[in-house]
């Protein structure tokens, strides 16, 4: 059996998945839905599975196929399968996390009205794999929203508790003001080259602003254009100064909404952001500003995410500073992309894979501790090392991989974003990323020092599900296995892209 | 005077700049929320614009951006049911609608 | 699997089995001797060059993979990490929170030490190194003493920076290479070495020796040390200080000096006036010190300004000596430590004006206290001594011969000879105070320390004294390395 | 490797063995511990007497051995080591003896004689060495042995305090010790004294190099023969017990820095400047210390100045006459150690039988009690003090004549002569004459047997040393250009000893009051005060430094911590200032981008 499956197939897969969830939360008679829950994880993991069977797609593609809008390249399939499996984890963090949302939405009995938070998140997968192949501007707004509006109503869907509705509020606002300076930004663009596809937009750029090229004189025009795109997109991975959403949405919040949040909002941002600034880079006439902007992003980015998590007590909110902290790293990357192409891509890529990963575990393990510590503070986790020594070693490896220790996958991705940052020579980034560094070590251990330190103030054990246990110790593995042997995802990666952005 | 691109370009972008005021200003959510679609409305107005304005070398205009405004108006549609179902939940959960009201989660 | 898989290996899959619930200090001293036979036997069945080598593919398009072998230099360093250990782990009184948890973690730097030393691949190398950063943390927070806290998370902080500042200078080093020859087998890149551009080298030698500075604390970046060893648990306080330091050092000669000649010259007056704060300037601050453990803290800091020395001189003689000198220090100061925990536990405070006339009461305490203090002072018999002298006579001769006109390096010799007197005053005044006299009224029931912390600092002194009185014995194993690596 | 061979190996780890036997095996039983050291040091004295009777012989073993810098461990038995091997195990072996009955009570009495065979191991090594490096490695484990001796009684504050003071003032002597090895060894490629006498050609070709290194190897001597500034400690020294006095602090190791001297003469010979500056300080240090000791009142610190004062000659001989066979220096060394040990070892008699009382003012009449002590005790102060037909005299000759060329070192060494005269002459009339000025002093007796036979012993070869054995330290003979010298030495002894006569004959207490020399010329102050404002200041300041260093890291700490704070202040809770955030972001992205 191989590579007889469409890639498109996944996505339709996962849409219907979505359907008969949904038609399952209409029609079912029980009030548990636990199980519904459970299948989709299956499903989820299982077109992982075949994910490693689609087909490439037609050499030559006729005009006006779906190709025009659509690509499949080994990155697309990446992040494909990173949406999958995160949705799938995020769904195992849900049924932990049940018996507090049964609580805080309307509703006499436990467990009713809860089918539609495990449907949305598999429509929002659908959406970030659409947006994965997205190589039109068009195709990469809709995606974008299908995500988006799936998260205002997930973030929101406590709707007997205030923090929740107001983080949703809150999301719902800023979110659709970025939106507006998406669009906005695209229409620029659009007007400038005619196109909306990716590929066609840039040859149009690079010819119209070659010497002697139409364009010629425009460059601030195109510079407008792009910089609402990168705004808008800065929101969506919470790059400063556009990041303030983040901290009390995540903290607002369901837990398992936050996790999905900080992995596959922040993915989906990345990977449009890479695809789109393949195109501005491809531009001399603008790069340079391009690259400063990145620069100048990256570093505030670095350093309000790193000093602003330091003194946090609440374990969500200083996730979510860290996960700002993280952006920046990433948009060192960014910034080296132009100068190395590859190396960048690769960066980023493995940063995210690990970054979904320590990030998803240590929100598994928060979920399960506050559920029984009933709180989310970082005191709440005192003596977790006595109470429940598997839990406090596993948000040990993950503090330690999201610090970037290294034999962790947070450290190999560390390691390949200041490598490309060498390589682009923005030793400015360098600096301001080792001072972040240095923070970072300072907030994440203060949840070793809570754990091992600190006696327990409440002494009760605290109790692994099964379901929750395998995925816990899975993820443990897997971070190790990332940063000890990356061959796998590497392999994945290090196939050149083949879709039409790809540089040539 | 023949209306040019410049002048559709100059009342989108008044439009997206009053959309944004009203973002800043106005204390309501709904309005604020109302003000977030001016500023869709405006990156259509001057989509259409290009469109009308590109034509392409068949001597009809550049399709591309009218499909777009299309999807953003449906998009749009979408938010606002959302939104406006969030909002009406707020409302009952705090009994407001005004940004200032609704500040517990800081720092 | 070769014999050095399993002294890397053992450790840490010790260390897993006792957090999982393996009768702690049992297992923790069988693994730590057996780890110790391994090596001698490793060592007694080397044969030159690169061996015991296994490979496993990483990443192969990086040139990356988990390579494990080793030299004569790598050999002595396993040797130094596998007597420490044993020591470490002997010495451990009784625990009483939470015992699995600290011998793993006492393991598990040992593991970390142990395994970077036996790593040909620079990036695990570096890796493994790390691999200590967490348990020290915990070591020093939860068993720790007086400001236990604030020095956990100085020192954790601290180094972790320095090893991002390490990682940014491997990094350089590693894209300095033209794409294809990149590799992270530092055996290959010492061969690769020409292609480095000279232009670019002293770029990436200050990266490297700030960050292999931090590691050492080299002065200015020397001040989360004294306060850390003064607040961690015995062993840890040993292990670090006298193996997982010589890290930053034997990176240095394994990778800055054989790759980066050039940068080396670049950065060398910067380098001496460093080294030379180390040597005289910590000497001061050494002095002033009041209390046992936090003089020993600095002492430590201030020796490293010799095997900088060492280094600094470029030449065989120079590096042999400081490679010789990294064992003779970590052994001594692991010595040291191992007492000045035993004193720590039965005394009320460790100034010098609560102690005195120890010697009348613990004979052996005040003779091995001695040998250890003496040693550190570079008295001859110990390692210590001859591989300071190899320093110097190294160092002097990398400057001019027959003329009074010294160059730097010269000049930083004479200095650090005077560091040898300077050494003197601090250890000679604190033993006479603590150990000489008449017995003070609060050690009135002092006695000697049990056969366990008797015997490891035997064993440490032991060590000490074969490579002082024989030093071909570790000379024959470092010297060819070192050859091999600077190219001679 | 022959048997004659094995015979200087012999020498020097017998006592090596011993040592490590003693303090391993023997710790507990302190009988045999002395019996085993003493019997030990009996055997270096037969292998020292063989070897006197061999031909010169050279052995080594590689200890350091690569590319560029080899350092051998070798024996080289010549004319000058196997005199002075004769000189320590002999003097050694007396000492062990007087030292079996000396520390008979003493608690720690197996420790006392380990640490002895140690230091013989060390002295030995010394002699032996073949080069300067392993002559640097013997010269530091002198000075612990030294250290550990020094400080046996170490619950005495004083005594651990002394022991300090000599380990410090050694260092800092062998800081250029050390460096003078380095500047010779760097220039002429070895550190073997054959390979430097090879390489002397080399050596010339820079003089003021020379002179630099031949004066820092000097320091060492400084440091190990206590020469002036170097030289407080050894009156310090003296709180530890006599015989180890005797053996280290007069006889052997102090005139280690003389021998190693007389190893380098050939280099010395090189540089008449640094030969003239060594002069100097030998007749600086002698005249201070013989100032120093008219006015002590332990006996013990009286012979310690006195120890100063002649190896002050020692060393100004050398530098008026550096002859590779030892010269007038390495004869009057090994004159010195026969009557000084005797000196010491006679005190250490009386100290023994007085209880511990050390003040000569608290003695007097003893050589009514104490016979065979006070009759050898003035045999050795004859042979110190110069006169005629005596050991001491025809070495301090030798001197003389040999400063006779130049005048102003001549006066100095004839002065400290009259000086010698006066103060041991001093010593004597008070100790041992007059009527009994204590309880203690009526109680004196002689000591048994194994203290008074090397009494005697020595003070035969007090008398006879002298005999008819200059001609083997002289590498060639000069004719006695002039008896002046000779003539002036004889008045010197019979001025000093009669003014000392007629001032202290028959006075209870001190007559003359110099409070300049009674406090040694304030040097310790003075040290103690350098020390103070130098050091200590220092380190004082440097601690200040890092604890600034320290501050400034913890303050970035609390800097970002407190930037973190602040821009948390950001994070208002209202999404309308959210979004005048953001839009300030645009603006100020926008205007970054377009308009700049």
């Amino acid at each position: 059996m191989q590579q007889i499956i469409p890639a498109i197939t996944l996505e339709i897969a996962v849409l219907i998945l979505g359907l008969l969830m949904l038609f399952a939360e209409a029609f079912s008679k029980t009030a548990d839905r636990s199980h519904m829950a459970r299948y989709a994880i299956a499903v989820l993991l299982a077109l992982i599975g075949f994910s490693f069977f689609t087909t490439p797609p037609p050499a030559n593609p006729a005009p006006g196929s779906m190709w025009d809008f659509y690509a499949v390249d080994a990155t697309a399939m990446f992040f494909k399968r990173i949406a999958l499996a995160t949705t799938a984890i995020v769904l195992v963090m849900a049924l932990e996390y049940r018996s507090v949302l049964s609580k805080f939405i309307p509703g006499t009995e436990e467990g009713r009205g809860t089918g539609e938070f495990y449907s949305l998140p598999v429509f929002i997968c659908a959406g970030l794999m659409f947006m994965a192949s997205a190589v039109d501007f068009i195709l990469i707004f809709v995606a974008l929203e299908l995500v988006t509006i799936g998260f205002y109503v997930l973030v929101a869907y406590m709707r007997k508790h205030a923090q929740s509705l107001e983080a949703g509020v809150k999301y719902l606002i800023l979110g659709a003001l970025s939106t507006g300076f998406l669009v906005y930004g695209i229409t620029w663009i659009f007007g400038l080259s005619g196109h909306t596809h990716l590929d066609k937009v840039r040859a149009t750029l690079v010819a119209g602003f070659a010497a002697g090229g139409p364009l010629v004189g425009n460059e601030h025009a195109l510079l407008f254009g792009i910089m609402l795109v990168l705004i808008a997109l800065g929101f969506k991975i919470a790059a400063a100064p556009f990041q303030l959403w983040v901290p009390d949405v995540y903290q607002g919040a369901p837990t398992p909404v936050t996790a999905f949040l900080s992995v596959g909002s922040k993915a989906a941002g990345f990977i449009v952001l890479v695809r789109v600034l393949e195109v501005f880079l491809a531009v001399p006439a603008v790069r340079g500003k391009v690259i400063a902007v990145l620069v100048l992003l990256a570093i505030l980015t670095l350093l309000y995410g790193n000093l602003t998590a330091m003194p946090q007590d609440n374990l969500k909110r200083l996730f979510a500073y860290s996960s700002i902290a993280h952006a920046g790293y990433l948009l060192i990357a960014c910034a080296a992309l132009s100068a190395d192409p590859f190396g960048a891509k690769e960066a980023i890529s493995f940063y995210l894979a690990g970054y979904l990963v320590m990030t998803l575990l240590s929100f598994l393990v928060l979920i399960t501790v506050a559920r029984q510590s009933r709180g989310d503070d970082i005191r709440h986790f005192a003596g977790l090392g006595k109470r429940n020594p598997f839990l406090a070693f596993a948000m040990t490896v993950a503090i330690a991989s999201l610090a970037g220790i290294p034999l962790t996958a947070g450290f190999l991705g560390k390691f390949l974003v200041f490598k490309s940052a060498v390589a682009a020579g923005q030793y400015a980034l360098i600096a301001v990323g080792i001072l972040g560094v240095g923070a970072g070590f300072y907030y994440y251990i203060k949840v070793i020092a809570a754990m091992y330190w600190d006696e327990p103030t409440d002494k009760t054990e605290i109790t692994v599900g099964p379901l929750t246990r395998l995925f816990v110790g899975g993820l443990v593995a897997l971070v190790f296995v990332l940063g000890i042997w990356p061959a796998p995802i590497l392999n994945q990666l290090s196939e050149r892209p083949i879709s039409a952005v790809a540089h040539k | 005077m023949t209306l040019t691109l410049n002048h559709y370009l100059l009342v989108s972008g008044l439009l997206f700049s009053i959309g944004f005021a009203g973002v800043l200003l106005r204390r309501n959510i709904i309005i604020i929320f109302m003000c977030l679609e001016l500023m869709l409305n405006a990156a259509n107005l001057s989509l259409v614009a290009f469109s009308r304005f590109n034509v392409g070398a068949d001597g009809l205009p550049n399709f591309n951006a009218q499909v777009l405004t299309f999807f953003i108006i449906t998009v749009a549609a979408a938010e606002v049911a959302v939104g406006l179902a969030i909002i009406v939940a707020l409302y009952r959960a705090r009994q407001t609608t005004h940004v200032e009201d609704i500040t517990t989660l800081k720092f | 699997m070769t014999v050095l898989n399993f002294i890397v290996l053992l450790p840490i899959l010790n260390a897993i089995a006792i957090a999982c619930g393996a009768p702690a200090r049992k297992s923790a001293l069988l693994s730590a001797w057996t780890q110790l036979a391994l090596t001698i036997v490793a060592m007694v069945g080397y044969r030159g060059g690169f061996a015991y080598g296994s490979t496993w593919a990483v990443a192969p398009e990086w040139g990356l993979n988990l390579t494990f072998g080793v030299d004569g230099l790598a050999l002595v360093m396993l040797l130094l990490t596998a007597i420490v250990t044993v020591a470490a782990v002997w010495v451990t009184p009784k625990i009483e929170k939470r015992e699995n948890l600290f011998y793993a973690c006492v393991l598990l730097i040992s593991g970390g030490a142990a395994g970077a030393f036996a790593s040909v691949d620079m990036f695990f190398f570096y890796a493994f190194h790390e691999l200590a950063l967490i348990p020290t943390f915990l070591l020093i927070g939860i068993w720790g003493q007086g400001e236990r806290q604030v020095a956990a998370w100085k020192i954790t902080i601290y180094l972790a920076v320095g090893s991002m500042i390490l990682l940014v200078g491997l990094a350089k080093l590693y894209l300095a290479f033209p794409e294809g020859a990149r590799t992270f087998d530092m055996i290959e890149m010492t061969k690769a070495r020409h292609l480095i551009p000279a232009a670019e080298q002293g770029g990436i030698y200050i990266w490297l020796l700030v960050g292999f500075g931090v590691l050492i604390s080299l002065f200015p970046f020397h001040s989360w040390a004294a306060p850390a060893y003064a607040a961690a648990p015995t062993p840890a306080a040993m292990l670090h200080a006298g193996v997982l330091k010589k890290f930053g050092l034997y990176g240095l000669i394994r990778i800055a000096v054989p790759m980066l000649p050039e940068g080396a010259k670049v950065w060398m007056n910067l380098l001496l006036v460093l080294l030379v704060a180390n040597i005289l300037y910590i000497g001061l601050v050494t002095i002033a010190q009041k209390k046992l453990d936090w003089m020993l803290g600095y002492s430590s800091v201030m020796h490293m300004g010799y095997i900088f020395l060492g280094i600094a001189a470029g030449n065989a003689i120079g590096i042999t000596g400081a490679s010789l000198l990294m064992l003779g220090h970590g052994l001594s100061i692991a010595a040291l430590f191992a007492m000045c925990g035993y004193l720590r536990q039965t005394s009320p405070s460790l100034a010098f004006t609560s102690l005195g006339g120890i010697a009348k009461k613990a004979p052996f305490l005040g003779y091995a206290f001695g040998m250890a203090a003496f040693a550190s002072i570079g008295l001859p018999g110990f390692a210590n001594f001859a591989s300071e002298a190899m320093v110097f006579f190294g160092a002097f001769k990398a400057g001019p011969a027959a003329t009074l006109d010294f160059s730097s390096i010269q000049i930083a010799t004479v200095c650090g000879l005077w560091g040898v007197v300077i050494s003197a005053v601090y250890m000679l005044r604190a033993y006479r105070q603590i150990f000489q006299g008449e017995p003070q009224a609060n050690v009135a029931t002092f006695k000697d320390p049990a056969c366990s912390v008797k015997w490891s600092v035997i064993l440490l002194l032991a060590a000490l004294m074969v490579g002082g009185l024989w030093p071909k014995s570790m000379l024959n194993f470092i010297q060819p390395s070192v050859e091999a690596l600077i190219g001679k | 490797m022959n048997n004659n061979d094995i015979i200087p190996w012999f020498i020097l780890l017998n006592p090596l063995i011993t040592a490590v036997l003693i303090l391993f095996v023997f710790r507990k039983n302190h009988g045999t511990a002395a019996t085993v050291s003493t019997m030990s040091a009996f055997f270096g004295l037969v292998g020292s007497l063989c070897a006197f009777t061999l031909a010169p012989t050279h052995t080594f073993v590689r200890w350091i051995d690569m590319p560029g810098l080899q350092i051998p461990i070798g024996v080289q038995l010549d004319h000058l080591s196997q005199l002075m091997l004769l000189v320590v195990t002999g003097i050694g072996f007396l000492v062990h003896l007087y030292s079996t009955v000396y520390m008979e009570h003493d608690e720690s009495k197996s420790r006392f004689f380990g640490h002895l065979s140690l230091f013989m191991f060390s002295m030995l090594g010394i002699v032996l060495a073949d080069n300067f490096a392993m002559m640097f490695i013997f010269w530091e484990l002198v000075g612990v042995s030294s250290y550990l001796l020094i400080g046996h009684w170490f619950t005495r504050d004083a005594a651990g305090k002394a022991a300090n003071k000599a380990f410090m003032m050694n260092r800092i002597g062998d800081f250029g010790f050390m460096l003078g090895i380095l500047m010779l060894w760097s220039t002429a490629g070895t550190v073997t004294f054959k390979g430097l006498e090879a390489a002397t050609g080399t050596l010339t070709t820079n003089p003021m190099f020379l002179t630099a290194a031949i004066l820092l190897v000097f320091c060492g001597a400084m440091g190990k023969s206590a020469q002036f500034p170097l030289h407080t400690w050894l009156p310090d020294a003296m709180e530890g017990p006599t015989p180890v006095s005797a053996l280290i602090h007069a006889a052997t190791m102090v005139a280690a820095g003389v021998f190693m001297l007389a190893r380098i003469a050939f280099l010395i010979g090189l540089s008449p400047a640094a030969a003239l500056i060594i002069a100097w300080i030998g007749a600086i240090t002698s005249i201070l210390a013989a100032l120093m000791a008219t006015q002590q009142d332990d006996i013990k610190r009286i012979l310690a100045y006195s120890t100063l004062s002649q190896l002050g000659y020692m060393v100004m001989a050398i530098g008026l006459a550096p002859d590779p066979n030892g010269g007038p220096a390495m004869f009057h060394l090994f004159t010195h150690a026969f009557f000084k040990a005797l000196l010491f070892l006679g005190a250490g008699a009386v100290i023994h039988a007085l209880h511990h009382e050390q003040n000569i003012w608290k003695m007097g009449g003893l050589s009514k009690h104490m016979r065979v002590t006070s009759i050898t005790f003035l045999i050795g102060t004859l042979a110190l003090t110069g006169c005629p037909g005596l050991a001491g005299f025809f070495s301090k000759d030798a001197i003389l004549l040999a400063a006779w060329s130049n005048k102003p070192l001549f006066f100095i060494a004839w002065s400290t002569a009259f000086l010698t005269a006066f103060y041991m002459t001093r010593l004597y009339i008070v100790a041992f004459t007059g009527k009994e000025r204590s309880e203690a002093a009526h109680h004196g007796h002689d000591c048994p047997a194994p203290m008074t036979i090397p009494l005697v012993i020595l003070a035969i070869l007090a008398v006879c040393a002298g005999w008819k054995t200059e001609s083997y330290f002289m590498s060639h003979h000069a004719e006695h250009a002039s008896h002046i010298p000779m003539l002036l030495a004889i008045c010197a002894f019979m001025f000093g000893t009669f003014a000392a006569m007629t001032l202290y004959k028959g006075k209870d207490k001190e007559p003359l009051s110099l409070p300049l020399f009674r406090n040694k010329f304030y040097l310790d102050e003075i040290y103690g005060a350098i020390v103070a404002g130098t050091q200590d200041v220092l380190a004082y300041i440097a601690a200040k430094i890092d604890s600034l260093i320290s501050g400034i890291v913890r303050l970035a700490g609390m800097a970002a911590w407190g930037v973190g704070f602040l821009f948390r202040l950001l994070q208002f809770g209202n999404v309308q200032g959210y979004s005048f955030v953001f839009g300030l972001g645009v603006v100020w992205l926008i205007w970054f981008v377009v308009f700049k």
